[in-house]
């Protein structure tokens, strides 16, 4: 059974891509709505799976590990797969609504999306260094495309900047990769791991890690490296940015992070740790500063992505060199916090859309009067907002208070600071906006009113990502789930 | 002054950097590979159903890869092509009429078609393959093309996708079928892996050339606007 | 220090050089040429450790293989975006332009491809 | 699943499920929702009769699941919880009748009772929270969906009021946040439990436990309107009046005043407290707090301001009364929560009926009100005898236990405090009766309106008679079984017996 | 003991149900005629009372106990007889403007008196005290003039400081008594450390109302402005609060406090006279009145310093000071009624009218075969200086003599004032009905009253003839003083 689920779960994105390529939009579209049901139920047909009996490895190929290539699935990935199979269900609903059918270039939407969600499912599963690294420039390359379709001179700026940026990491991952395949000889990151723990570690391998490490922080946008990210995530259409803010550049953290917990032990170092986690501090701090000074509202939502990706990045100090319970709380929190940030921030993307297409302008205080006659994205927003800020009882606050506990645990009292001020800085720019919005100063109803199901989709995840501070148990349960590797082949 | 620094500070940077690589380098030299993954290939190679050992990971022991990278490149040729908005690639004032041009097409144009089909099969033992073969005819196609040679099949029509797409979707078949039929996704029974990579090799080939050709043809020539989201108008 | 070394640190000089220039120039295209070096430079690396032990090992040079097609992607997929971007904005780096907006410059004499 | 472990969860639902039914509704389905709201708030009432009952009876009503790994989700009903729970059900339901006369024709009224009865179920989720965590996430809810009722008229001063309100509060939640987890990281998860964890705790956690205790108050004294941390209070009265008053006079307040309630008792517990020194150091700012606020008010112009500073020395009573460590000291605070709950609620409603009906928002304008609107009138009247403690109202119960209590303790300076501050009280109430019925009217009311027989409409009316007939009740029947003040001596009867 | 219960309870019931009838302004005019009928409960629960009277209300507030014993019977007569001649009065006087507001406070301030009479408990006797005075600022704004205002403005801030005083004696002494009952209070505060604290802010607290000198800065201001049947109650029977708030707290009885003793008599001194010597200042009937009031209330307290110096006697001393306040009650309720009566057009009739309106003002001053004169011979005994054993007991007999001569003073000071401005004119029925029975009753009635069962008895009408010329003489004296002044004061106009 779990054969028919691995081999379903590779195969559908990839051919539902090719067939939307030969088809156009509007037929593309109710292709895509069948390709997303069935992704949806493999996924949780995965998840279940898993839940079940424990993860597994899967031989592509056939082949044993250091020749071929095998995947690694455990709780943590098929939770993403999960995650990602409800964002992007989302978000292409909601695209194949909003987006103009009548537009020539958009028949290229549907290729591209479904080339996304195979280049992520390939990352969440990826066990392998080199085929991580072909996911992630799959994963580049289709958000590229789908940031420069159809866009006017900043559209694609901000696609150039933003390939630009891509490509470098992925090299300096590659780089990475090349050491590291220098060093030991096998490229699966299980082997590694396993040498690593029984022969002795030459010392100087740990830059291949810094490297590894550097390229995939630029591409997940962290502190210094965030440059490029507002520009793409603002400009691209609402679905589109959507995507990219929830699920894109998780991908390359998740990759980060599972390096970090495999090799971090041996290669990385308390100094390291501490440089991240500082990082990850002060893009909190700077990014939701930003965010509560831009002008236009997509920027608002980027810039505070750059915020929210600055506490995914607390997990490197908080699970180097702490006990193992402790380690395993932070990345409970660190889970939390990604799930319920993919949530919000689709949500908030999706209802930021339905907001400038009502009042046809980008800006905030263009918002005035909405939340008389459009309360309902208005609502979706405010309640992806409380889920950024992490008050209770939405998933943000769950996470927030795991990695409170776990930086108390572990004696980093410091990060008390970031997580506290981060969650009430994002408090103030998510009000700006509702103040924007509260501000009543016309009877008359000059909106476009967008249609009702574009509305409740942004309110479907912005509930979900609420639901998930009550269900965090289960959800957790499965992602820490012991791994048995070598388990069906 | 400004620029100085800035250039100052950039060379300081890359010279660290190569210190460092350098340093890893030499320190992973020192000490021997503890996997010998080309032994460990060289008992499989037999079962892999293709002699040349880099033709055997590629397209058997890591076919996933490959499979994944036929996508980047597909990925590329789908955001080439959705740049042009024109109705035909096939720009008529690109056209030049140099007869000197013309009549070395007629030389070339054949030998390195016949070129591309040996480096085809050489693949299974000696260097060669697919993608050797594609670039070749990608070349012979821009060759053409600068010729002014019509190649109609390049407009953004039905064809040029399917075209674009027929390499991947084969593969794709391929692997799923392993799949459909008990084993692992992408794992070739043993009897049919050679016969089965030569199929995957040809097909992929002519995709290969068409996605470097649409990319080289896509002109951005450019007529409708379309505002920026939430733009006036 | 077998020749393979060789290759190796001739890699790590061609990344440094290359990222030297992929983050100083401000051109586009030239910098696109300068990613394409340090890409070449990584392969070469990889391709030049993975020999040390003597015979060549098949292995980084599929890999190599694999990677020098993602990089052709790439570049290609750079050199359509950069091409379109200059026809829009007339613009060969990625500075923002003054004016808001910029109406595209007249094109110049020797611009291949159709006069606009 | 038994019956007595869903108690709590439906009464939590009652108001969840009907502010989400509300937000559904159709702004023009006016009866529907009319009459969904009084269902609800008649259906919350009986439910926390029946707890109010068991408890009496001694059941134990509980219903926990954990919901993050560390910490769990647990609702409970005690004592202690019923106290608070039964006043807002009881305020909820008059203020609903209230709030639908209120907003007769104004606009978005749907988005109002939704987030209203929000509010109503977060206050309902204080008050059965079984443990620090749980008391949280509802203390965060209740300022998220008190938000958008300050802000209901959009006005620039309302959107004004709001971001000041939203600053205060949610600094406020994040210091609190800091403390439990820091607590929780310290201790585990502290059930709340009569008579306290610290009791015999080793001296070494005093030093970090009174830093907590300071923080933990610090966060609930946002919400309490404690002095250094008032501001917000007074500017919130640009609120609707229903707003202002089940928000200021109930639900937001005292969750504040609760929370340290249930901090000072059932978490440090009050031995602990006293022995960490940490009662002497509150009782201090609670009673600068009481004079505080009450000579603000003397030097208000409009008249909700002027309440609004009143509430802010009222709900320091309640602190005061917890710092006074005697059975009795203590019984006079809690009974205070619930007296100063009605009292104040009568209040605002007059406050509200006279800005409703004559368009009067500043004292000086209520000359002669007394005559055009006698009702409200004998209503404010009452409630500001209530309030300065005129025997035989609810206030004298209050002020007289406390001052026993305080003489019981030794701590004398809280009767010099409980006496000026009833001075002060009367100085700035009784002018404003004076004005109601000694002061002739002398200039038309600024916009007055006609509900033909009766002063203004029957649901604006009745709200603040029934209140102060409690009121009067409260105080004369103080001994009766069920009464505010024989249910919080079982209260501390069950906190002394630990 | 049983059947005496409702009658209680109603005796303060009725005037607070009574307040329902100012919902309709149709009953308003009924309203005016029952407020005669609001204080006959109260009449007759002081008439028929057994000593044993009582009403346990445990629900009420801390527990309540309502009941009435000898000194509480006379205040309960005092208070009802006058609110119910006051009543009658009323009727007459009032004007409609206002009517319903004027009869509710009247209500609320007859009914917080009467039940602070029969309050046995703490709780409840302060929450009626606050009512009375709470309700009696209504009164005195009544007329709702400038002046008037001001007056009811330092009334209610004296008044409220008052309260709060009283309010902080009564905590620290129940809580030292441990019970809500006002009869075990003396004997707690009697052993209190922080006694001299305790009385002081009692005394301080009903010396507020009862008209201390310094505290009573309110009692001149409230009385001229205040409508005249309220002004009449407010000096007859809502001062004596105050009085029967020392007796019924102070510790009597328990332990003998010369040094207080001293103290009250030095400020009874100067209240008594420094009173009539304002009041000789003053142009407005109703303000010599006022300070009359003031300067009786002084030699009341001169009697309550006896009773505290020397604890053996405060039983007797009770019954005296009981005699002398229903006396000086209804002689001042009848004075301040005739303020406001006009004098009939003929000759002899405003021969009588003077004739009646003077008799009460001499039985204040001690004319013999008065109510006044009882009083005085009752006072004059009970405070030989041989019975009672501190330092400035020698000085009582000749401060009582020089309190008689001030009240004559002022009597005739009152008259000569009431002269000046009367008006003559015909009197509604109510006002002559409400002026007549409370003459009668003071000098009538009282010989009827049950007398405080202390008093010891005596053929009172002979020991007034032997003792006339003692009671005589300050009269005279006064008489003569009264006509050298106002042959000045003819000459020089």
């Amino acid at each position: 059974m779990t054969l028919g689920l691995m081999a379903g779960l590779l195969f559908t994105p990839l051919a539902w891509a090719v067939l939307t390529l030969l088809v156009d939009f509007r037929k593309g579209r109710v292709v895509t709505w069948l390709g997303m049901a069935v992704q949806m139920l493999v996924s949780l047909g995965l998840w279940a799976v898993v839940a079940s009996d424990g993860g597994f490895l899967y031989l592509l190929g056939g082949w044993q590990a250091p020749l071929g290539i095998e995947l690694r699935v455990d709780g943590l990935a098929v939770t993403f797969v999960l995650l990602t199979a409800v964002v992007a269900a989302a978000c292409g609903w909601h695209a194949s609504i909003y987006l103009d059918p009548d537009k020539a270039w958009h028949r290229y939407f549907w290729p591209l999306f479904w080339f996304l969600w195979a280049g992520l499912n390939a990352v969440w599963l990826g066990g392998d260094l080199f085929n991580l690294y072909v996911g992630l420039e799959l994963i580049s390359l289709a958000a590229v495309g789908l940031v420069a379709l159809g866009g006017q001179a900043d559209a694609l700026r901000a696609a150039i900047r933003y390939l630009m940026a891509a490509l470098l990491g992925s090299l300096a991952y590659l780089l990475g990769v090349a050491l590291i395949y220098g060093q030991f000889g096998t490229l699966s990151l299980a082997g590694v791991t396993a040498l690593l723990n029984s022969a002795e570690v030459p010392a100087g391998l740990s830059f291949a890690l810094v490297l590894m490490l550097l390229g995939l922080a630029l591409k997940t946008a962290l502190f210094p490296m965030h440059g490029w990210l507002p520009p793409a995530h603002g400009i691209a259409k609402s679905p589109v940015s959507a995507l990219l803010s929830a699920l894109v550049v998780k991908a390359s953290f998740y990759i980060a992070a599972r390096l970090w917990l495999d090799l971090g032990g041996h290669l990385g170092s308390y100094a390291l740790a501490q440089l991240i986690g500082a990082l990850g501090g002060i893009a909190v701090i700077w990014g939701s500063w930003l965010a509560f000074r831009q002008v236009k509202l997509k920027q608002v939502v980027a810039y505070s992505s750059v915020a929210q990706i600055g506490y995914l990045f607390l997990l490197f100090p908080l699970t180097w060199g702490v006990s193992d319970a402790i380690s395993l709380q932070a990345q409970q929190g660190i889970t939390l916090q990604v799930i319920s940030h993919a949530l919000a921030k689709a949500a908030m993307f999706l209802s930021a859309g339905n907001l400038i297409m009502s009042v046809g302008s980008n800006r905030v205080d263009a918002l005035a009067g909405v939340s008389r006659f459009l309360p309902f994205s208005l609502f979706s927003f405010g309640l992806a907002g409380v889920s950024l800020m992490g008050l209770p009882p939405t998933g943000g606050f769950a996470a927030k208070w795991l990695l409170l506990q776990a930086s108390l645990a572990s004696g980093q009292w410091w990060w008390l600071g970031v997580l506290l001020a981060g969650g009430l800085l994002s408090a103030a720019y998510v009000f700006r906006v509702y103040q924007a919005s509260f501000i009543d100063d016309t009877d008359i109803d000059h909106f476009f009113h967008p249609s009702r199901s574009l509305e409740v989709i942004p309110m479907i995840l912005a509930l979900l990502s609420l639901g998930l501070g009550l269900m965090a148990e289960p959800v957790l349960s499965v992602m820490s789930l012991p791994f048995e590797a070598g388990r069906g082949q | 002054m400004m620029r100085f620094l800035g250039v100052a500070i950039m060379v300081a940077i890359c010279l660290a950097f190569a210190g460092g690589l350098a340093l890893t380098v030499w320190q992973i030299a020192g000490t021997p590979a503890p996997v010998n993954l080309p032994h460990l290939l060289a008992e499989n190679l037999d079962a892999s159903g293709v002699d040349h050992p880099i033709t055997a990971v590629l397209l058997n022991f890591r076919s996933y890869d490959t499979l994944l990278e036929i996508g980047v490149l597909v990925i590329a040729g789908i955001a080439g092509i959705s740049m042009a908005k024109t109705t035909s690639l096939e720009d008529p004032d690109l056209r030049t009429s140099d007869s000197l041009l013309y009549a070395l097409q007629r030389w070339f144009v054949p030998l390195m078609l016949v070129l591309a089909g040996y480096l085809l099969w050489a693949g299974s033992d000696r260097p060669g393959g697919a993608f050797q073969a594609g670039a070749v005819l990608a070349a012979s196609g821009v060759m053409m093309r600068l010729g002014g040679i019509p190649m109609d099949f390049l407009r953004p029509g039905m064809l040029l996708r399917f075209g674009l797409a027929l390499g991947f979707s084969v593969f794709l078949l391929v692997a799923v079928a392993s799949a459909l039929a008990g084993s692992a996704f992408l794992a070739y029974p043993e009897a049919f892996a050679k016969p089965l990579i030569l199929i995957i090799e040809v097909v992929l080939t002519f995709s290969i050339a068409m996605v470097l050709l649409a990319l080289f043809v896509s002109a951005p020539v450019n007529r409708t606007e379309e505002p920026e989201e939430g733009e006036a108008g | 220090m077998t020749p393979s070394l060789l290759y190796a640190f001739a890699g790590v000089a061609l990344c440094s050089i290359g990222l030297f220039g992929f983050v100083r120039i401000r051109h586009l295209l030239r910098k696109l040429m300068a990613f394409n070096l340090i890409g070449s430079g990584v392969f070469l690396l990889m391709v030049g450790l993975a020999q040390r032990g003597g015979q060549p090992d098949p292995v980084p040079q599929a890999l190599v293989l694999t990677g020098i097609v993602v990089a052709i992607a790439a570049t290609a997929l750079a050199v359509v975006l950069i091409r379109r971007y200059y026809h829009l904005s007339g613009q060969t780096t990625l500075a923002e332009p003054r004016a808001k907006r910029a109406k595209p410059p007249a094109p110049t004499a020797n611009r291949e491809g159709s006069p606009e | 699943m038994t019956l007595s472990t869903l108690m709590p969860v439906f009464a939590l639902l009652t108001s969840l499920l009907a502010s989400v039914v509300i937000f559904a509704l159709p702004e023009r389905g006016y009866r529907l929702r009319t009459v969904i709201n009084l269902a609800a708030a008649g259906l919350k009432i009986v439910l926390v009769g029946v707890m109010i009952w068991g408890v009496a009876q001694g059941r134990e009503y509980e219903f926990a699941f954990n919901m993050v790994p560390s910490a769990e989700f647990v609702l409970r009903a005690d004592a202690l919880s019923m106290l608070f729970a039964g006043l807002s059900a009881l305020l909820w339901l008059l203020t609903t009748i209230y709030a639908v006369g209120y907003l007769e024709d104004s606009p978005n009224r749907s988005r109002f009772f939704g987030f209203f009865s929000l509010c109503v179920a977060s206050t309902m989720g204080i008050a059965l929270a079984g443990n620090l965590f749980t008391f949280f996430l509802f203390y965060e809810m209740l300022t998220l969906s008190t938000y958008p009722l300050v802000v209901h008229r959009g006005t620039p001063k309302a959107l004004r009021a709001g971001r000041n309100y939203l600053v205060y509060t949610l600094t406020g939640g994040a210091v609190l946040l800091l403390a439990i987890a820091w607590l929780h990281g310290l201790v585990g998860d502290l059930r709340f439990q009569e008579g306290g964890h610290f009791a015999g705790v080793d001296p070494s956690l005093h030093g970090p436990l009174t830093i907590i205790f300071v923080l933990l108050i610090t966060g609930l004294g946002v919400k309490a309107a404690l002095v250094p941390l008032h501001g917000w209070l007074p500017q919130a009265m640009v609120a609707p009046a229903p707003v202002s008053a089940l928000l200021h006079a109930v639900a937001v307040v005292k969750a504040g005043a609760f929370g340290i309630i249930r901090v000072v008792f059932e978490v440090y517990g009050l031995e602990a407290a006293e022995a960490m020194g940490l009662l002497t150091g509150l009782a201090l700012v609670a009673a600068f707090t009481i004079i505080y606020g009450s000579t603000r008010a003397l030097y208000q112009i409009d008249l909700k301001r002027r309440l609004a500073f009143s509430t802010i020395s009222q709900v320091a009573y309640i602190v005061l009364g917890l710092c006074l460590f005697g059975p009795l000291g203590v019984t006079g605070g809690l009974v205070h929560l619930v007296h100063q709950g009605i009292m104040k609620i009568t209040l605002f409603f007059c406050a509200g009926n006279y800005a409703e009906t004559l368009g009067v928002h500043r004292i000086d304008e209520l000359d002669g009100a007394g005559k055009r609107m006698p009702g409200t009138s004998v209503a404010f009247t009452l409630g500001a005898f209530g309030m300065i403690g005129a025997p035989p109202l609810a206030g004298f119960i209050t002020k007289w236990t406390m001052g026993s209590g305080a003489l019981a303790v030794g701590m004398d300076w809280v009767v010099a405090v409980l006496v000026l501050s009833s001075l002060l009280n009367a100085a700035y109430f009784l002018p404003i009766v004076h004005r109601l019925w000694f002061a002739e009217q002398h200039q038309a009311w600024p916009h007055e309106r006609r509900w033909g027989r009766l002063e203004t409409s029957a649901w604006l009316l009745w709200p603040p008679l029934i209140t102060a007939v409690l009121m009067v009740l409260a105080g004369i029947l103080a001994n009766v079984p069920f009464s505010p003040l024989s249910w919080v001596e079982l209260i501390v009867a069950r906190e002394a017996a630990l | 003991m049983f059947a005496s219960a409702p009658f209680v309870l109603l005796a303060v019931l009725l005037p607070l149900v009574s307040v329902l009838l100012a919902l309709r302004t149709s009953w308003q005019q009924a309203y005016r005629y029952c407020l005669p009928i609001l204080p006959m409960p109260a009449l007759l629960v002081g008439l028929l009372a057994g000593s044993d009277w009582g009403l346990e209300l445990p629900g009420l507030l801390l527990g309540g106990l309502w009941g009435v014993d000898e000194l509480r019977r006379v205040f309960l007569l005092l208070t009802a007889a006058l609110w119910l001649t006051c009543g009658v009065f009323a009727i007459g006087y009032l004007k409609d403007h206002n009517l319903r507001r004027f009869c509710v406070f009247w209500a609320l301030t007859l009914a917080g008196n009467l039940g602070l009479v029969m309050a046995q408990d703490v709780a409840s006797f302060y929450s009626f005290f606050a009512l009375m005075t709470f309700a009696g600022y209504g009164l005195v704004v009544h007329e709702g003039t400038e002046q008037a205002n001001r007056a009811g403005r330092v009334y209610l801030a004296m008044a409220v400081v008052g309260e709060m005083a009283i309010l902080a004696g009564l905590l620290m002494a129940v809580q030292l008594a441990g019970s809500g009952l006002l009869m075990d209070l003396p004997a707690a505060i009697a052993v209190a450390d922080r006694r001299w604290l305790i009385m002081l802010l009692l005394l301080a607290g009903f010396g507020v109302k009862a008209g201390l000198p310094l505290l009573h800065f309110w009692l001149p201001l409230a009385h001229p402005v205040a409508p005249t049947p309220a002004s009449a109650v407010l000096s007859g029977a809502m001062i004596k609060a105050g009085l029967l708030g020392w007796l019924v707290t102070l510790p009597f009885g328990e332990v003998s406090l010369p040094a207080w003793g001293d103290a009250l008599v030095m400020v009874g001194a100067v209240g008594a006279l420094g009173g009539a010597a304002l009041g000789l200042l003053q142009a407005r009937p109703k303000a010599v009145l006022a300070y009359s009031s003031i300067s009786q209330m002084g030699l009341m307290t001169l009697m309550v310093a006896a009773a505290l110096a020397s604890s053996e006697h405060s039983v007797v001393i009770f019954a005296v000071v009981a005699l002398y306040v229903l006396h000086h009650g209804l002689a001042k309720g009848s004075l301040f009624l005739s303020t406001a009566m006009a004098l009939p057009p003929g000759r002899w009739q405003r021969w009588a009218m003077w004739l009646f309106i003077a008799l009460p003002g001499l039985a204040l001053a001690g004319l013999p075969f008065t109510s006044g004169a009882m009083a005085k011979l009752a006072m004059k005994d009970v405070l030989k200086p041989s019975g009672l054993g501190f330092t400035l007991a020698a000085y009582l007999p000749a401060l009582m003599t020089a309190g008689a001569i001030a009240t004559m003073l002022l009597i005739w000071r009152f008259l000569w004032a009431f002269g000046a401005d009367a008006r003559t004119g015909t009197n509604s029925p109510g006002l002559w009905l409400g002026w007549a029975s409370a003459t009668v009753s003071s000098l009538l009635l009282f010989w009827w009253l049950p007398l405080p069962p202390g008093l010891p008895v005596k053929p009172w009408f002979a020991v007034m003839q032997a003792q006339a010329w003692s009671l005589l003489w300050p009269v005279l004296v006064a008489t003569l003083l009264a006509g050298v002044a106002w042959q000045i004061a003819q000459r020089r106009k």
